[in-house]
């Protein structure tokens, strides 16, 4: 069989490798996977990257390829969706006032999607202007994570799915899924003639199999829309 | 041509990259010494110690660079109590996350150069009455000068360029520690960011340029009619 | 002459060992030896720039190092001015300020002045030069001057002059000279010209495979120096008159006159004449009507006949020992045998170049 | 002690960076001849060029690769029609983003070496009978070994840690593009990866201190008595 | 004599011009002139390593620059040995390995044998060495060595011998005189050394800030070289027959019969000597019983005066000119005068070292 290139957001990267795993054992197509961020996979695949799926962190990354007839627009379609939740290593509390205590970590939100999620949320309750000095903006998860763990920073807004991989951590604050637009994970086959191994792929990901997998991992199903 | 912000970026970064260099240098130059200098056990050993922060990824050197000198890191705390000096999330971080990518450089030229060193013109200097010090600046330091501009340069370039361990060191906080390197990276995450990098890019350039020229300036300067 | 330098050092570089003592006094102190012989590296321990194992230097009662007191002093508190064998000018400073780094970077400003060193040197018109365009000669003057204006207690000379002419070289062994004369410096000297040697050095150290063989005044080591054709002897005289006219000094040598093409000694000095083997004849009765102006008595009191044409006299003049050298062609035709009374011919015009002050 | 899996990363990392560093090693060296042998204009510029992928941040680095060595790039269709090279996410395009990378580290150690060459030596090899290429091989190429080896060590150890330009320009294909530093990268965003990151990071840093400790056993070597 | 090299030069280091032209021939040619006279210069020019901006050097027939036709053949191509005035070892390679380098790497392999050249320039015991490790003189003598076994169609040597010792000295010099007579390898010598030039020079050129102020024959230049101390003449005589129980050679000098302590020459061989002025002695009347083995019927055919002690006498003997140092006071007492006829004394011991093949 032929084998199916992943390119994906690398928050993806569990998800992937274990959906993969499953759907090898299934069909015995091989599935390999890049994981970077969003961008840089959506600029590899503008210059013909050999991927067969592309699974961006936010809209826009696959809007810029769709616009660029690099996808094969049929297939797009979302395959996971996530929540925003502030993490810390006390216990619950209101985000205002976790905020306000000190520093803490979020996505750049002039480019990071959750920092954008995160500044849009916070906008809506009118903490922004705020706490907005105290933040700190990451590159990646990872590091806004490693600032709570170490304490360098008090909180980090980051999303459920992130929780995983910082068990130590808890879960101080959740925002309600309309405080900003709905969190969503785009999937879609790449250039025009599509492979029948990649869109098995991808219908994999959406089967019920397939989003338990997405569920497991602290993601939220394609279905519930939710975040 | 450049907008407010965009001046903030760049004096910071240049702010960042000189401290770093600066700072950097004369540390560098002692273990360059010693390395040239000195037999012992151990020594390759030391060699290698130094390049490691060019051998692993920069963003392993970043968390490391948090877990050490981060507020609660050990010498992150040495460092405020005894010096009143923080790193974290400061610029000050920013340039000795630049300062540690850019060591590797500094030393090598500089260890080249102290190793061919005629070491006999130290003795005349000596024979004719100046003490250790003064041979230091009358003779070996101008001697050595090549090797320490080539290795300020490349360091001084490489200041500059620090993203990786920045970013997860100090993370990228706008006027404090977003050097031009976080800023044209943040601006490339988003799909319409490309003319603002590219300008923040040419600065960078620009900056290099004058930087590289004026070294072999001095050099050449400095260096006077020997041939 | 009281002893100034005194250095008994044992050491090695690489796997040669050196193992050297002997005293100095405040003249020059010729360091003789051939090629790999250990003049090198003598004065670089006497400079204190390579570390002996065990022994003892000192400059009068300064101590420049002592391996049982543990002194071992830095180059630059030993005030010694070394010319090194290669001239080792630093590249990034111009001749000007090479010669005057011992003023300002060693803090050293007493001493000859820079003008005067300049001129003697024929350095003037090089001052702005950078090191790399000197030529061999310009590059070994330079680092002359350079030592010479730091001011030294000790001046270490390693074949300085070796790559000069013979005018340049005239030029600065006087000057030299008069260094030694009116400061006291006390200079050890390596050199590889008889001439040299004669005509400077007071006493006289041979080295040979890192050893002293041996050491002492120059009258008494010289005849063991040198090769064959510089063979010669030094003799010790008074000056008892001038002939300003014809510039002749005369002397007694032990009872006899003798006269030299040199002026400007007053009577009573005591000066020292080298006198070579090859400039001296031997005649059996007193000749008539020659321009040989020394003709000395003397008695042969030793025949060296080796396996060349030549064979070594050794002359007994009132005391002192000179030596003649002869073919034996001649020895035989004229007889000579040990215990005779000969006459000893010295031209007056070969000896001018073996004056030493003593 | 390490799996097949990272037996292969490692592999391939050695493979990269060899490769990256021969073939940039040569040029590099033309480079620096010309640098350190011929005034002409816009030599500070030249150099200034050449340091360039220090300054600008690896991300750019990567896309200017991406678009110029890519399937669609001009120098990525020129190499690929004459020489039937192919760069795109493959192992070579890895081993051209690490030479890129490294380059500048090559260069500068062996221009400041040859600029400190005594020219006489080679005068006085010609004239004992040996033509321009049988002296550089038999003394130039001898007396700049310790340069020589000061970049290469400089720059292997840059091209085994790159990893900013690697991703953005092959993106972290395994088996073919993800390198130890792209494995540690990803292992890090996972939340169970800290451990296998470890053990790769740890072997990053055996390679790195086996390769400078050859190069000083090297260069001692080669120098023999020289002192 | 017919010419072999042929140098006509103009050219330029850094401010310092450089116009010379002589032609020399296949034995040895001295470059004599004072520091900074463009020696060393003249000698980078010829082997390539300075380029003159115009002008022609050839070996015999082998254009080795000409700037009329654009040839300028680069320093592997001459077939040129040097011995630089700075050694210029190898660092990187053994003694050894630098004396074979035009072997291994210059593919130049006939030629003297390494062995013979090891063993006379003492350097058995170094092969296995750094050149760092070194003294200054064992060095130049591998310089030497190299330069020799690079089977060289002409030899530079840039003051080869200043940093050897007498004895040395003493050994390589008559190699070289061998080397010049069995291979007719032209070799042009830059010594400061009057000694070495008389010894071994054929023809002269003299270098004045950078121009050639004199060249020819040694005989015709020499008389205007070197210092005071070393005036002179150089006559030519025949071998005419040999004693060889004391080691003796006796020569016809224009008619008059002329020993030399010295031997191996056939009968009929054209020797060159070089009286030195000093060592020559005038008598009115002919001595008896002397050392003296020549004594001359001369003619005074010049007196020359000047301030000093001394007054050079011009003598003819059998149409050749030799020159005598006396003090004026001798020349006075004598009542010497020009046109006079005297005798002239020559030590046999003192001539040796000024014998030359012709
Ligand atoms: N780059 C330069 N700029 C100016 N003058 C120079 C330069 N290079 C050489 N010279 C001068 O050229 C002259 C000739 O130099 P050269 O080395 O040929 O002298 P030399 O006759 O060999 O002297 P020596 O006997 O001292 O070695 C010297 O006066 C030297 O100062
Ligand atoms: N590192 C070393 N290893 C072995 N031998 C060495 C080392 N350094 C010096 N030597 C030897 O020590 C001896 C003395 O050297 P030195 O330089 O003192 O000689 P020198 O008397 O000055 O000779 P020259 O007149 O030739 O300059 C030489 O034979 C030299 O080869
Ligand atoms: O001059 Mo002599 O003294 O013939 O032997
Ligand atoms: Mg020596
Ligand atoms: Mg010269």
């Amino acid at each position: 069989a032929e084998k199916v290139t992943v390119f994906a957001a690398a928050s993806m990267k569990e998800v992937i490798e274990q959906a993969a795993a499953k759907f090898e054992a299934k069909t015995g197509t091989k599935v390999t996977s890049s994981f970077a961020a969003s961008s840089v996979l959506a600029k590899q695949i503008e210059q013909g990257a050999p991927a067969n799926i592309f699974i961006s962190a936010d809209l826009d990354w696959m809007d810029y390829l769709e616009q660029r007839n690099l996808i094969d627009k049929p297939s797009r379609k979302i395959v996971a969706g996530n929540a925003l939740v502030i993490l810390t290593k006390k216990d619950k509390g209101d985000a205002a006032a976790i905020l306000k205590a000190g520093r803490f970590a979020m996505g750049d939100p002039s480019n990071v999607p959750a920092g954008k999620y995160g500044k849009s949320a916070l906008e809506t309750l009118k903490i922004w202007d705020e706490v907005s000095k105290n933040a700190v903006f990451t590159e990646n998860v990872r590091a806004a994570l490693e600032f709570v763990s170490r304490g360098e920073a008090n909180a980090a807004i980051v999303y459920a799915s992130d929780h995983t991989a910082a068990p130590d951590l808890v879960e101080a604050y959740r925002f309600a899924g309309s405080t900003h637009k709905p969190i969503l994970y785009p999937a879609a086959l790449v250039g025009k003639e599509a492979s029948a191994e990649g869109k098995a792929f991808l219908d994999f990901l959406a089967s019920d199999e397939g989003q338990e997998i997405i569920k497991s991992k602290g993601f939220v199903g394609a279905s519930d829309k939710a975040g | 041509m450049l907008g407010e912000t965009e001046w903030a970026i760049v004096l910071l970064s240049l702010r960042v990259a000189l401290v770093a260099i600066l700072v950097a240098l004369p540390f560098a130059f002692i273990i360059a010494w010693i390395l040239a200098r000195f037999s012992f056990w151990g020594k390759s050993l030391l060699q290698a110690l130094i390049t490691m922060p060019l051998v692993i990824p920069p963003v392993v050197t970043g968390y490391l660079l948090l877990v050490w000198f981060g507020a609660r890191g050990t010498l992150g705390g040495f460092f405020n109590d005894v010096f009143g000096l923080t790193f974290s999330f400061r610029w000050t971080g920013a340039a000795l996350a630049a300062g540690v990518m850019a060591f590797p450089l500094l030393v090598r030229p500089m260890r080249l150069s102290i190793e061919s060193l005629d070491r006999g013109l130290e003795e005349a200097a000596r024979s004719l009455g100046a003490g250790r010090i003064v041979v230091f600046f009358t003779v070996t330091l101008p001697l050595l000068l090549p090797g320490i501009l080539a290795g300020a340069v490349l360091g001084f370039a490489k200041a500059l360029g620090e993203f990786g361990a920045t970013i997860t060191f100090v993370s990228n906080i706008p006027g404090e520690t977003q050097t031009l390197s976080l800023a044209i990276y943040s601006l490339l995450q988003s799909p319409a960011g490309d003319a603002a990098a590219l300008r923040l890019i040419l600065v960078s350039v620009v900056i290099s340029i004058v930087a590289v020229v004026a070294s072999e300036w001095l050099q050449r300067r400095l260096s006077g009619g020997r041939t | 002459m009281s002893d100034t330098l005194f250095v008994s050092v044992e050491g090695q570089v690489g796997s040669f060992p050196i193992a050297a003592a002997f005293t100095a006094g405040s003249g020059v102190t010729a360091l003789f030896g051939e090629s790999g012989a250990g003049k090198t590296t003598l004065l670089k321990m006497i400079a204190g720039v390579t570390r002996p194992v065990k022994g003892r230097i000192a400059i009068r009662d300064h101590v420049l190092f002592d391996s049982t007191n543990g002194i071992y002093l830095p180059p630059e508190q030993r005030r010694i001015g070394y010319v090194f064998q290669d001239a080792r000018l630093f590249p990034h400073l111009s001749v000007k300020n090479n010669l005057t780094y011992a003023r300002w970077a060693g803090r050293r400003s007493a001493g000859l002045s820079y003008d005067r060193v300049v001129a003697l040197l024929g350095l003037g018109h090089l001052q702005q030069r950078a090191p790399a365009t000197l030529s061999g000669g310009e590059r070994q003057r330079v680092a002359i001057g350079r030592a010479l204006l730091s001011n030294p207690a000790l001046l270490l000379m390693d074949e300085p002059l070796s790559s000069l002419d013979h005018s340049r070289r005239q030029e600065i062994l006087p000057f030299l000279e008069t260094l030694r004369d009116e400061t006291k410096l006390p200079i050890l000297y390596v050199s590889h010209e008889v001439d040299e040697v004669a005509r400077l050095a007071d006493e006289i150290v041979l080295l040979q495979a890192g050893q002293v063989t041996a050491s002492g005044p120059a009258e008494t080591i010289f005849s063991r120096l040198g090769s064959h054709d510089d063979a010669g002897a030094l003799v010790t005289g008074v000056v008892t008159a001038s002939d300003d006219a014809f510039g002749l000094t005369s002397l007694d040598i032990g009872g006899q006159p003798f006269q030299i093409a040199k002026l400007g000694f007053a009577a009573g000095t005591k000066l020292r004449l080298r006198i070579r083997a090859r400039d001296v004849s031997i005649a059996r009765t007193l000749p008539d009507a020659i321009s040989v102006r020394n003709i000395l008595p003397a008695r042969i009191t030793g025949i060296e006949t080796n396996d060349g044409p030549d064979c070594d006299l050794s002359l007994d003049i009132g005391g002192q020992t000179i030596v003649a050298r002869l073919t034996r062609k001649s020895a035989s035709e004229l007889a000579l045998k040990q215990g005779e009374n000969v006459f000893a011919l010295v031209k007056a015009a070969s000896v001018d170049r073996g004056v030493m002050r003593g």
